[in-house]
């Protein structure tokens, strides 16, 4: 019975041919366009169409268009969905383009699609998806412990190294989000002794919805009365926070931080609720993955310190032991000082 | 004797009682349910999902049903804003919700139409104008997150009064928008009770060829109906926006199935002809309390959802099974007498 | 001659180039109760909504108290004091009696708003007009069908109804409540009102009206004073056919009984029922509705489950665990609301007629054999000369008493050995009961065993063997129909002499 | 009459009577053409279809599974619930047991036991819903609203919301093969899967039973129809292929995650309403599916060649679309009707 099995799969190997899927080492350089410039078709492919930060993200895509000329363009799917970005990229391969950028809903679930993209000779630049192994590189404006860390770093400041904390993430099964909480969380147990992850509710989940970062936050404060800081992720944790702790009278008390967009927060840094959020612009993101695609289509060889024209994106580092992930230092700590100088 | 009798058939004790038991459970885990701070935050979460559920209870009493709600408030507060913010409008926050409302107003009039006049069927009708809706948004508008008029960011710093917990210190704030929940829940009572519209939308439910033959204007009367659904849709999202202080598109999206789940809940009957406001505004408050509360209750993250899908299903089976039983006894006492 | 109420002349009404109506005359006088009869089809119901404002006839009069109209919109007909009562009553279930009665008013006063004080002075003076004791505040749908349709006249009355007109308001009435219907009727008719009585059931039309109008295909046949009509031409003209006296002798050979049922009780429903039923027999059970008879042969068929009490079929007790292990033993059941307990109305002719075979009519994987169902169709469209046009058509497309027949032939499909009918002729046309009565004796003939369940008095007198009186959930006693009456069967049923 | 005649007007009544296929398929040739002209060198070309075929099995298979609770007069809105957490459970048992570096042939068992295993954990999801339907009388929508969370929250609870990857190489090499380098086994499934069930609604029993059921439960009560187990075996159906979409999903993204495909729910009940489903019961066809679902991959993927339009075009053209089907149906019942009645005064 298993032999026969055995014999139809074979079988069926034969006849079928798979498509090459796995993490093949490609060389970049055999990437190199034979096509005129003005042909080029480069696709920048983000989590989904509607949020504040992939609409900036697009600024810089026809911001690159309109200064190099080349026929680059954003195309997302309806709704965060790991299997609905797929589809695009399907479509996108089946369409010919020449690369394809990606900022992944789940690198994992991107794997296949992403190496048929390969094996068809379309250059693949990843972002925040430094797991990923079918791309030729993964360009961070920051590795993800390093953010994690950062992120870290501001909270204890404010929290004065010492206190509860617990961290909040857009959903639990955000997979760069938990990357970074991670990496802060074993920052704190490395270098703040005294500083405590809340042991009942370790990770909060906000559903990516500003509201709901806000009712979970007064949760949060109202259960655990010690509780001091909140270490987030989603760019709508602080703003939904901070309003938690402005109207529960715990300003000064409490605590806040995550990757934040400047308008979002202003009102809030500027009353003193918050303290700082972190940002990395994703209009230059945007530019820099297609410089990036640029620079291979060009045949480029792509080495430490390579720079793709985006402020921090400027001198590209590859990550330590990777010859993929490249990291810039890209993030900024916006403060009340400085958020009126970013216009979005 | 007799009221007794009538009161045990309804739905809303059952809710009520259950309400009760999960604040207590609430109060023994968290020390928290019963502080007016607490109190007040429930009161605000509820605002949205009881002004979306006054419309949804409405429209499953005239035996229909609707899924595009959310999308017409998202749509219709969205717009507003972008209009506001463009020509930077700095007046009375009347506006906007005279704005978002009269958009709703549109969006529901062709709800309305093609399931009053060309009697389509309600579901698949809403489903369709829900992703059209959706679609205009993101699509022709392509909507994304953003600040909201400084009238709509002013509305949403007016509060009522500040709750404080004694033991604590924490203070909420009770926001002003609670006052156009009562607003409409009134004029929802005062319509479905005391006018003939109101009369006629349970009379709809309960035989629609009767109340044509009664003399209702069947046609109008959807036709009212979901536009006023649309109405209140268009108001629901400026209120939800000026709470925050932020319009997020997709904020309100997929609100119709926890909301619909709610007035089920509440004891309406989903073939439409009976509800009552009280018992939709228990079933919001029992599902506002139950997603407000699994922290204080201290369900871990990663398992809020199991227990929230146990309870829609415990919930709505209760629910289900009464009013069998009810029926059943009811074929009993019919035979008993006869 | 006394002035009409209402006058029709020379109504025509056609339907894409169908004549419904082709001339129809008729008038009705003051106080005075006459009966529109015919088959269904006939154009009974297309003349009622003319004359209720339903539809524009194409030529033709109406006069109403004098007034000529060409034609009436369903609001003048109303203001002229025209009432419908529907055959469903047109009630809200949902709503208390009290807004059930005083809707129509508010809305006929083009009131806005609804006030519970007056509601409930229009609504208990509605009541009082009948003597109609109910509970103002209960919700309709927890009341019997007889009292929705006492509501459904209160209702009329208080619209300061000129004529009340009432389509087959007898069908879902039981004989008792029929009884209570007319002698509203009754008074009405003492204070003047005049009532068009709509049926075709002749003992109906017997008992309460003085004049009536026949139609069939949408013309007069006959119109006159009721005192001056015997059965026979009725009948004769409803139909157009001329039918033999009923009557049903099983042959004298006494068989094994094939069903036993012995002491078999179902708590608030009937009790200590035992009774023998033999191939070739029609065993009729009558009763009032309540009194446990539908209930009993829902048991049989395995709808529910006794609380007591044993059935044996063959001589082998048995348990009817569901409707499945009926069928398998050979039980049908054709049940007493065709509409929805019988027929699955938007599907073909062939798959109501084929639903309860399929085991039969598919093979071991479960695939259907399409051409023995199709063979099967064929046959009993045939067999029982079932008016479709195509078994592709929906059932709803089919009249009253072939939509009864589709469902006879479902059981007669199968090999049965004993069929259940409840209400068998229940809303059917008399050509149509005719049709089913002749069928049902023929398959006794061929040794089926049968059980009529209905409160049709002549009907059970006409077809059955024997019959069994039920009374609150008990026999009352057996009886040999040749040698009872109907106010025999009818004073066992009530209880009351 | 003689019997081929009456055969033949039967035929010839049942496809008069489904004038809904045949605006699909006119509607369907319409986009297809539409976009093939719009874009000729990329739509309508091999490695177009070659990505489309990729594309609708794992949602097509879920729409069908919907489409079946909803000829029962139901609705099945876990279906995304149902795939993902069988994926998991699958994922999980081959993540878990199978040995590092094994060989392909020795993988084998494993993954057969897996797919089997997500096969019954799809099974009794299905039959839970099922359940609570038939023998616990909760309106559909609101128990598999119910389960939709449970299904979810347990493959969150179980994975913490992390994706599940590390897969052995075989199960995805299997997953993502394709016939003549064209043809996609998910495709295959997908075809087998449609016709399956397409010959099961029209050529047996069961199909039937449930097409019954579904326009009046009290009358197949009636004739000898066991609602429950109806019920029951239709949930479970639909959870069965709700696990082999998860299989799908699961190859595709070789790895299982529980918020995979959520988006995909409401598309497939759009996908069966539009596909002539009544979502009162009682009426629809596989064909009437299939090709709803082809339209909406043309449409999708048709746009997502216009760099400059958003993908949320799709969802007003597919929400204008089934509004203008209904208006259309409509109007054309309004006449059929008309006839009927003139039909029946004869």
């Amino acid at each position: 019975m298993k032999r026969r099995f055995l014999l139809v799969v074979s079988l069926v190997m034969v006849f079928a041919l798979a498509v090459p899927l796995f993490a093949q080492s490609y060389d970049p350089m055999s990437f190199k366009s034979k096509k005129p410039m003005s042909q080029w078709k480069i696709a920048l492919v983000p989590k989904d169409a509607t949020n504040a930060w992939f609409v900036r993200m697009e600024v810089g895509v026809k911001q690159f268009a309109k200064d190099t000329g080349i026929n680059a363009f954003q195309k997302g799917p309806a709704k965060t969905d790991a299997a609905m970005q797929a589809q695009v990229i399907e479509d996108l391969i089946a369409q010919g383009v020449d690369a394809i950028c990606v900022v992944p809903v789940d690198p994992a679930a991107l794997e296949p699609v992403l190496g048929l993209a390969l094996s068809r000779g379309i250059v693949v630049i990843d972002h925040e998806g430094a797991s990923q192994q079918n791309c030729l590189y993964d360009i961070e404006a920051f590795s993800n412990q390093g953010l994690g860390q950062t992120i870290m770093v501001e909270l204890a400041k404010m929290m004065g190294e010492k206190g509860v904390y617990t961290t909040m993430v857009g959903n639990v099964t955000n997979a760069s989000h938990n990357e970074w909480a991670d990496a802060g969380v074993a920052y704190a147990k490395a270098h703040y002794p005294n500083m405590t992850l809340l042991a009942a509710e370790p990770r909060v989940e906000i559903m990516d919805n500003l509201d709901t970062a806000y009712e979970r936050a007064k949760e949060l404060f109202k259960k655990y009365p010690n509780l001091k800081g909140i270490f987030g992720t989603s760019s709508l944790s602080s703003p939904g926070v901070a309003r938690a702790i402005e109207e529960l009278g715990l300003k000064g008390k409490a605590f806040v931080t995550s990757v934040g967009l400047p308008n979002e927060n202003k009102v809030y840094l500027k009353d003193g609720t918050l303290q700082s959020v972190l940002l990395w612009d994703p209009r230059d993101a945007g530019y820099a993955q297609l410089a990036m695609a640029v620079k291979i289509l060009k045949g480029e060889k792509i080495e430490n310190g390579c720079n793709l024209t985006a402020p921090g994106w400027t001198s590209m580092q590859f990550a330590p032991g990777s010859t993929k992930v490249l990291q810039g230092k890209g993030w900024i700590t916006i403060t009340k000082d400085n958020v009126d100088s970013f216009g979005f | 004797m007799i009221s007794l009798r009538r009161i045990t058939k309804r739905s809303e004790p059952y809710v009520l009682a259950a309400i009760i038991l999960l604040s207590l459970l609430i109060q023994v885990r968290s020390g928290q349910f019963f502080s007016g701070n607490n109190l007040v935050d429930l009161a605000r979460s509820l605002i949205v999902p009881a002004l979306f559920s006054v419309g949804c209870m409405m429209v499953i009493v005239s035996g229909g049903i609707d899924v595009s709600f959310p999308a017409i408030a998202s749509l219709a507060m969205y717009v507003t804003d972008k209009l506001l913010l463009a020509s930077n409008y700095s007046g009375n926050v009347i506006l906007a919700y005279a704005i978002s409302a009269g958009l709703g107003l549109l969006m529901g009039a062709l709800n309305g139409f093609l399931i009053g006049f060309l009697r389509l069927p309600t579901l698949v009708v809403t489903l369709g104008t829900s992703s059209l809706y959706t679609g205009l948004m993101f699509g022709a508008f392509s909507a994304s997150a953003s600040d909201v008029p400084p009238s709509i960011a002013k509305h949403g710093k007016e509060i009522l009064f500040t709750a404080t917990n004694p033991t604590m210190g924490l203070t909420s704030n009770m926001p002003s928008q609670i006052l156009i929940l009562i607003a409409v829940l009134i004029l929802a009572f005062f319509l479905l009770r005391y006018t003939m519209l109101g009369r006629g939308i349970y009379a709809i439910g309960g035989d629609e060829t009767a109340a044509e033959r009664a003399g209702f204007n069947v046609r109008g009367i959807k036709m009212f109906l979901y536009c006023f659904v649309g109405v209140l849709a268009g108001i629901t999202g400026i209120a939800r926006i000026s709470m925050m202080s932020y319009a997020d598109p997709s904020t309100m999206l997929g609100m119709e199935m926890t909301v619909i789940a709610a007035v089920v809940l509440g004891g309406t009957r989903v073939t439409g002809g009976m509800g009552t406001l009280t018992g939709t505004i228990l079933g919001v408050a029992l599902m506002t309390i139950l997603s407000n509360s699994l922290i204080l209750i201290g369900i871990p993250t990663y398992w809020t959802r199991v227990f929230t899908g146990a309870v829609i299903i415990i919930g709505t089976g209760v629910t289900a099974h009464q009013t069998i039983s009810t029926r059943r006894r009811r074929a009993q006492s019919q035979k008993a007498a006869a | 001659m006394a002035a009409s109420v209402l006058r029709v002349e020379g109504i025509t009404k056609s339907f894409g180039g169908v004549q419904a109506l082709k001339g129809v005359n008729f008038d009705i006088a003051p106080g005075e109760i006459h009966c529109l009869a015919g088959e269904n089809g006939s154009g009974k119901s297309t003349l009622i909504k003319v004359v209720s404002g339903v539809y524009e006839p194409d030529a033709g009069k109406i006069e109403i108290n004098g007034q000529q109209f060409s034609h009436l919109t369903p609001k003048e007909a109303i203001g002229l004091g025209i009432q419908v009562i529907y055959q469903d009553f047109s009630v809200f279930p949902n709503l208390t009696v009290m807004e059930n009665l005083a809707l129509n008013n508010e809305l006929m006063d083009k009131r806005k708003l609804m006030s519970y004080k007056r509601a409930r002075a229009i609504a208990g003076n509605a009541v009082s007009q009948i003597e109609f004791d109910v509970d103002l505040d209960e919700r309709v749908e927890n009341l019997s069908v007889a009292d929705r349709q006492l509501i459904a006249i209160c209702r009329a009355l208080l619209q300061e109804a000129k004529l009340i007109i009432m389509d087959e308001p007898t069908s879902a009435l039981t004989k008792k409540e029929v009884k209570a219907l007319f002698a509203v009727i009754k008074r009405l008719q003492a204070r003047g009102l005049p009532i068009l009585f709509v049926s075709h059931k002749l003992d109906e039309v017997f008992e309460i009206s003085e004049r009536y109008t026949i139609l069939r295909s949408g013309e007069n046949v006959a119109r006159g004073n009721t005192k001056e009509l015997d059965r026979k031409t009725f009948v004769f003209h409803m139909t157009g056919r001329q039918f033999e006296d009923e009557f049903y002798r099983p042959s004298a050979a006494k068989r094994e009984p094939i069903l036993s049922v012995r002491e078999l009780s179902l708590q608030g429903a009937y009790s200590d029922i035992s009774f023998d039923l033999s191939p070739g027999e029609i065993l009729g059970v009558t009763g009032l509705l309540g009194s446990g008879r539908t209930e009993l042969v829902e048991t049989l068929f395995g709808i529910s489950q006794p609380d007591a009490g044993k059935i044996f079929i063959r001589g082998k007790e048995v348990r009817i665990k569901s409707v499945k292990s009926a069928i398998r033993k050979g039980i049908g059941y054709v049940p007493s609301d065709r509409l929805t307990e019988g027929l699955f109305l938007p599907q073909s002719v062939e798959r109501n007629l084929a639903i309860t075979a399929l085991d039969r009519l598919s093979d071991h994987f479960g695939f259907l054999r399409r051409s023995a169902i199709a063979d099967m169709t064929r046959k009993w469209i045939g067999e029982l000369s079932i008016a479709a046009k195509s078994p592709a058509l929906p059932v709803w497309a089919l009249s009253g008493g072939n939509q009864q027949k589709v469902v006879l032939a479902r059981w007669l499909a199968n090999d049965l050995s004993i069929l259940m009918l409840n209400g068998p002729t229940m809303g059917v046309d008399i050509g149509s009961k005719y049709d089913i009565h002749v069928l049902m004796r023929e398959l006794a003939a061929r040794g089926l065993a049968i059980i009529i369940v209905s409160d049709d008095l002549p009907e059970v007198l006409a077809c059955a063997s024997r019959i069994l009186v039920m009374r609150d959930g008990a026999f009352v006693q057996e009886l040999d129909p040749s040698a009872t009456t109907e106010s025999k069967l009818s004073e066992l049923s009530t209880g009351i002499a | 009459m003689t019997t081929t005649k009456t055969a033949d007007s039967v035929r010839r009544g049942r496809s008069a009577r489904d004038p809904n296929l045949l605006r699909l398929l006119v509607m369907l040739v319409f986009v297809f053409v539409l976009m093939t002209v719009l874009r000729p060198n990329q739509f309508a070309t091999m490695a177009d279809f070659n990505s489309m075929m990729r594309q609708f099995p794992e949602y097509g298979i879920m729409a069908i599974g919907i489409s079946l609770t909803m000829i029962t007069g139901g609705i099945d809105l876990g279906v995304v619930g149902t795939a993902n957490l069988s994926a998991i459970v699958a994922a999980k048992f081959l993540i878990g047991t199978v040995p590092r570096g094994a060989a392909p042939a020795q993988v084998v068992p494993y993954l057969i036991i897996a797919v089997l295993l997500s096969l019954s954990v799809g099974l009794v999801c299905g039959a839970f819903a099922g359940m609570l339907i038939s023998r616990f009388n909760i309106p559909a929508i609101l128990a598999t609203l119910g389960t939709q969370q449970l299904f979810t929250g347990i493959a969150i609870g179980i994975t913490s919301g992390r994706p599940q990857s590390g897969l052995p190489l075989l199960y995805s090499r299997i997953g993502n093969m394709e016939f003549f380098r064209f043809v996609p086994i998910s495709f295959v499934i997908f075809f087998v899967v449609a016709v399956g069930v397409g010959i099961m609604l029209s050529r047996t029993r069961f199909g039937t039973y449930m097409y019954m059921m579904g326009t009046n439960p009290r009358a197949s009560r009636y004739a000898g129809l066991n609602n429950t187990s109806i019920t029951l075996r239709t949930y479970m159906i639909s959870g069965l292929l709700s696990s082999v979409a998860g299989l799908i999903m699961m190859a595709r993204a070789n790895s299982a995650k529980a918020d995979y495909g959520a988006p995909y729910t409401l598309q497939c009940v759009l996908i069966a309403v539009l596909g002539g489903i009544n979502p009162n019961g009682g009426f629809g066809t596989i064909g009437g599916v299939t090709m709803a679902i082809l339209i909406l991959q043309f449409l999708s993927s048709g746009l997502n060649m216009f760099n400059n339009i958003s993908n949320f075009y799709r969802d007003v053209i597919w929400g204008g679309v089934l509004i203008l089907v209904l208006v259309f149906n409509k109007l054309l019942s309004w006449r059929e009707e008309r006839r009927a009645v003139r039909k029946s005064m004869n």
